[in-house]
C-alpha cells in the first residue's frame, strides 16, 4: 500500500464522503469552534454531557478528508464515553498520529484496542503537516466538554 | 561555482525557440533533492523560490570572508562589507530601472516595506475619512498594514472589485476615487490569480487625486521586467526570497522626495544624525529607514541574484510562460478541475479547485508524487471569498521548471482524484 | 562539519586551568583570512561576531536542501522547513532557561525586537505625563524607539545616571521612579562599558512600581548564562548576529500574559486568524508578532548556534575574560591611555581613548597591523557626552581571541601614538 | 614607507597638529557645517566671497587627522581661487582620495600640478573608508560657496 492509500484508508473515504452525526444538536451543554489557520477550515463541535458522560455528540463544517473523517469517527466512537475516557482516548490518538505511539509490544496491542477504528488515522504520522487536520474536531471537542463541564447552558457562552 | 548559461540568441531567431532549462537545472542545488523517493517537482516558487548555488556561494563569503558590520567600522572587513552592501543598493536601483541608490531601502521583507511605507507615510498623510484603496485580490501583506494605520488614523480601507476574469476593475476606480483618497496600494501580480496589474493606469489614476500608488511587488520581479519609472508608481516593494534570494530580506524602493519629507519609522543605530536623551534628529534616506544592523549576508546574496539574473538567456521566462500554459491545459482536461482566474496575460502561476476533493487533500496526494505545491487561503481570504472558496491549489513556475513538472502535476491531481473516487 | 572540541574539566581540575582557543579557531573560516598581509585579529565581536563552520553549514543546508516556505505548505520540504523553524523557537526558549517557547518571536534583530515592544506594549499602555526611564548608557537601539513612541505618546524618556566607574545609579532610580513610570528599559550590558546591569534589582524595581522591565541583550547573551526567570525581567531582546549567529534575525522574548494582551505591530501574512477588506482578527503570539515570511534560513542558523555553544567548553568564557583582563592590563600600562568603564564584573570588551589622537586615527593605525576594533560613538552618544568625548575606540572579544591579539592591539597602539609623535 | 606612514604623511601631521585659518571668519557671505556620521565629528567652514572670488576661508571643529589636516590645507589653497576652480579642484581632490585618479600620464602630471600640497592625500586611497574624512571639509566648503553665491548674508540663513 503506497503512503497515499496507507493515509486515505477506505474507512476515512467512506466517512469523508458520509460523515456521521453531521448536524446541529437540538440541546447541547456544550459548543466549540475548532478552525485550522493553515487553510481555514473551521469545524462546531456540541456535545451533550449528563452526568459525566458525553451522551450525544454532532459537527458541522467544512474541511479535507483527514479532518472531516476525524470528526465523524470521533462522534461514532465518544459517544457514551466519560468525560475522562475520551481525553485518555484523545491522548492516545494523539499520540498515534504524531509517531509517538508506544513500541513495547502490550502498550501497543493496547492502544489499539482503545484506538479501534481511529488506527485508520496511523497513516497520519508520514504526513506531520496534517496532523492539525486529523486533530481540529478534537481539539473542538475538548473545548466543548471543558465549557459544559461548568454547568452554563451553551448559549449563554460566545 | 556554476554560473547560469548564456546563449546569444542567434540574430532573427524565432522568439519561440526552445530553450532548455536543463541548461539552468544544475544551477539549483534543491532540485538534485528527492521527496518520498522521487525527484522533487517544485511548484511552490511563489511561496519561496530555489537558490542558484552562486547566491548560496555569496551569502557563505560573507560569513567567511567578510564578516563585519557595515558602515560603522574603520577596519578592512568592515569597509569591505560596507562597500559590498552599498554597490547592491545601486544594483538594486538599475534592476528596478535605473534609479538613485538612495531611492532604495533594505528592509526585512515586502512585509515589513508596506508596513513602513504604511507607518512612516500613511501614519503622516492619513486624516479621518480619507481612503486607502487596495483590491480584493491583495495578498494580506497588502491589506492588513493598511487596516492598522486605517484604525490608527481614522481612515478607511475599500476594495476595488475584480472582474469575473481576475482583472482589476478599473472603471470601480475612476468612479469611486476622490480627493479622500490617499494612498492607492495593490499588488503588480496577484499571488493567486497570476493577474498583471495595469499599474501604470492605477498610478495615473491615483495621483490625478493626489494619491500616491504603493506597489506589493513581490511576484511582480520574478516574472517581470520591472521599470519604477514607466510603472510611474511611487513605492515598490519585493522580497528577496520571493526572485532566489535569501530570506530576511526586502526591498522598499520609493520616490525620493517622499522619502525626504517621511518621518522615520524604526528607531535604533545607524539611522540617527544625532541622538540626545530627550530628542534625536535622524539621518537621510535611505539610512533613516535602515534601524539596526541589516541583514548584511543576505544583501551580499541578492547581488548575486541581481548577477545570476542579469547573465540568465531571457528566453527562460518564455519558457517559463510555455510551461504555465502547458500546465493549464493539462488540467483544464481533467474533468472536475476548475481554474481560476483568466486575466490575459496572467503570468506565472496557475490556481485551481477539484471538484470534491479539498485542497489539502489534493496537496498531499502531489506531495506524495513528489509535487510541491500550496494548497490554502494563500494569504488572501478576502480573494477566496470573492471566489466562493475557503482554499485553492497553486502550482507556481520558475524558468527552471519543466514540460515534465506540469505532467506530474496533472497526474498528481488524477491520482487524488482516483483515490476519492470521483 | 567540524564541531567545537567539547574537554570535560577533570574532577577538582583548578577553576582557571588553561583552555586553549586554538581548539576552536578552525571552527572559524574567518580567522583564516587576512588584513593588508597580516592575520586578522577580530576584536569587533561586539559589533558581530564572527561564525563557526556549522552555523554556516546549516543556512547552507536550508538553501540546499529545504528551501520551502514555513507553516504554510502541505508538501515535504515545507512540512521540514517548519519543524525546523518550531524546534529552534523551542530551543531558544531553553536557551533563555527554560521558557515555553509561544514566548519566543522571532524578529529582524535586536532593534527590531525592541521597537515591537515600544509599537505594541508602548503604545498601548502609555498616557500623556508617563515615563519611560533607559540608562544613560543605551544603544540608540534601547533610546530612539522609546524617543518615538514617547513623541506619539505623550510620554517622557527619562534617564538613569550612571556613576563614575559606570554603573547604573541605582539610587536614582529608586527615588525616581514613581507610578507614572510604565517601561524601565535598560541594556544587560553596555556596549561601551562592558557593564553588566543588575537587571534583578532593576526589574524589582521597576514592577514595584507596576512598571515593566525591558532588557536589551544584545551585548547580554554572548558572554552571560542568560535566565530570564531568575532576571525577573518582562522582555529581552537579542540579536542572532552578535551571538556567532546569521544577520537578520533577532529575539524577543516576553511573558506570555503581556505577549498575549498586546496588539500587533505589522500586519501581513501569518499573524491573522481571519481577514476581511474592512477587518481582521489576529492569531495569537508568537505567530501575532511575526508577519510576512520569517528569516527562515537564519533560524536555522541560530539553531546551530545553540548547539555550538551548548557544545562549547564553558572555561571558554573564562578563557574570554582573562584575555579581556589581560587586554586592559596592557592598555592601562601605555601612557596616554585613557580607559572608559571601572564597573566589578564588566564583561566583553576595553573601550578606551589615546590622548590626542582621535579614535579614528587609531582604528586606522590598528587596521594597517590587522586589527580589527570599532572606532566611533557606537551607536551611544548620551554615553559619549556623559564621557565628554565625541568617539573612542572598542576592542571587543569573543572566545576564539587569544593572548596574542590582546598584544597585537597594545602595540597597533604604541604604533599610533608613534605616528602621531605623541 | 608603510601603507599607515603613507596616510599620514609629515605635511598631514604638521596641519593636523598646528591647523592653519582655525577661527570663525568675523564677516563671512557663506557658512555651512559638515558632520561626519560615522564619528559624529563636525566641522564649519566660512568663507567670504567676492566678485566669484574666495577671498577669505576658515574653519572649527573637531575631528580625526585626516579631517582637520584636509580641512586645514584646503583653507590654505583655496583662497585667492575663483569659485570654478574651486570646484575643480574638489573633483580632482576627490578623484585622488577615491583611487579614480587619471591613468594616462599627461594627465596625471597635470593633476598632481593642480592639486600641489593636497596630493598628501593620495594615501588615503588605500583606506577607503577615511576617505569621507577627507573630504568632510570639502563638503561643507561647497556648501557654504553656494549659500554664498546666492548674495544674502550669512546671517539671514539658518
Ligand atoms: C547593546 C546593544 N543594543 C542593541 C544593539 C542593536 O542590535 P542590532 O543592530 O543587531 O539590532 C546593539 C548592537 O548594535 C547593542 O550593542
Ligand atoms: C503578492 C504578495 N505580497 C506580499 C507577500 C509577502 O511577502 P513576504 O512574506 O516575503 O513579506 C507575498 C508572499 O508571501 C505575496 O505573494
Amino acid at each position: 500500500m503506497s503512503e497515499l492509500d496507507e493515509l486515505y484508508q477506505s474507512l476515512i473515504l467512506d466517512h469523508n464522503r458520509a460523515p456521521r452525526n453531521f448536524r446541529e444538536l437540538p440541546t447541547s451543554s456544550g459548543h466549540a469552534e475548532g478552525r485550522n489557520p493553515l487553510c481555514g477550515d473551521t469545524f462546531n463541535v456540541w456535545v451533550q454531557v449528563k452526568d459525566g458522560v458525553v451522551t450525544d455528540v454532532s459537527f458541522l463544517g467544512q474541511g479535507c478528508a483527514i479532518s472531516k473523517a476525524s470528526a465523524s469517527m470521533m462522534t461514532t466512537i465518544i459517544k457514551g464515553k466519560t468525560v475522562s475516557e475520551v481525553r485518555g482516548l484523545f491522548d492516545r490518538f494523539h499520540q498515534m498520529v504524531t509517531g509517538r505511539a508506544p513500541t513495547a509490544e502490550d502498550e501497543k496491542k493496547e492502544a489499539r484496542n482503545a484506538l479501534g477504528c481511529l488506527s485508520a488515522f496511523a497513516g497520519v504520522s508520514a504526513f506531520p503537516i496534517r496532523v492539525k487536520c486529523a486533530t481540529l474536531a478534537w481539539h473542538a471537542l475538548m473545548k466543548a466538554v471543558e465549557t459544559a463541564a461548568d454547568g452554563m447552558p451553551a448559549d449563554a457562552r460566545s | 561555482m556554476s554560473s547560469p548559461s548564456v546563449v546569444d540568441p542567434r540574430p532573427g531567431a524565432a522568439p519561440d525557440q526552445t530553450w532548455d532549462p536543463a541548461s539552468i537545472r544544475g544551477d539549483f542545488p534543491m532540485l538534485e533533492r528527492t521527496i518520498r523517493g522521487r525527484p522533487i517537482a517544485y511548484l511552490d516558487n511563489a511561496a519561496t523560490a530555489l537558490k542558484p548555488r552562486s547566491v548560496i556561494d555569496e551569502v557563505v563569503r560573507y560569513y567567511q570572508d567578510v564578516t563585519a558590520n557595515v558602515a560603522r567600522g574603520v577596519h578592512t572587513a568592515s569597509q569591505e562589507a560596507t562597500e559590498r552592501f552599498e554597490t547592491v543598493r545601486h544594483q538594486v536601483g538599475m534592476f528596478l530601472g535605473s534609479r538613485p541608490a538612495d531611492e532604495v531601502v533594505f528592509t526585512s521583507g515586502t512585509t515589513g516595506a508596506i508596513n513602513l511605507v504604511a507607518q512612516s507615510y500613511g501614519r503622516a498623510v492619513l486624516r479621518p475619512g480619507d481612503e486607502v484603496l487596495v483590491t480584493e485580490m491583495e495578498h494580506h501583506s497588502n491589506l492588513v498594514p493598511w487596516q492598522l494605520v486605517a484604525e490608527q488614523t481614522g481612515a478607511r480601507v475599500r476594495a476595488i472589485p475584480i472582474t469575473g476574469s481576475g482583472e482589476v476593475d478599473l472603471g470601480w476606480l475612476e468612479r469611486n476615487r476622490s480627493d479622500r483618497t490617499k494612498i492607492v496600494a495593490v499588488c503588480h501580480v496577484s499571488n493567486v490569480l497570476g493577474t498583471v496589474v495595469p499599474v501604470a493606469r492605477v498610478a495615473a489614476l491615483a495621483h490625478e487625486m493626489g494619491a500616491v500608488c504603493v506597489v506589493d511587488g513581490a511576484q511582480g520581479v520574478p516574472h517581470l521586467r520591472v521599470d519604477v519609472g514607466a510603472l510611474g508608481c511611487d513605492f515598490y516593494a519585493f522580497s528577496a526570497h520571493k526572485l532566489f534570494g535569501p530570506t530576511g530580506l526586502g526591498v522598499l524602493w520609493g520616490r525620493q522626495p517622499l522619502f525626504e519629507r517621511m518621518p522615520p519609522w524604526q528607531g535604533g543605530g545607524g539611522m540617527i544624525a544625532r541622538v540626545e536623551i530627550e530628542k534625536s534628529s535622524f539621518a537621510p534616506p535611505p539610512a533613516r529607514f535602515e534601524a539596526g544592523t541589516p541583514p548584511i549576508a543576505e544583501v551580499f546574496g541578492l547581488g548575486a541574484v541581481l548577477d545570476y539574473l542579469a547573465a540568465l538567456d531571457r528566453r527562460a521566462f518564455e519558457h517559463e510562460d510555455r510551461v504555465v500554459r502547458y500546465a493549464e491545459e493539462l488540467l483544464r482536461a481533467i474533468p472536475g478541475v476548475i481554474l481560476h482566474g483568466a486575466a490575459p496575460g496572467r503570468v506565472g502561476l496557475v490556481t485551481f479547485s477539484v471538484e470534491g476533493v479539498h485542497p489539502h487533500d489534493v496537496g498531499t496526494a502531489l506531495d506524495a508524487g513528489g509535487v510541491a505545491v500550496r494548497a490554502g487561503h494563500h494569504c488572501a481570504q478576502p480573494l477566496m471569498a470573492r471566489l466562493g472558496v475557503t482554499a485553492t491549489v497553486r502550482a507556481s513556475f520558475a524558468p527552471y521548471n519543466t514540460r515534465r513538472e506540469a505532467e506530474a502535476l496533472a497526474e498528481g491531481v488524477e491520482q487524488a482524484k482516483r483515490v476519492f473516487g470521483q
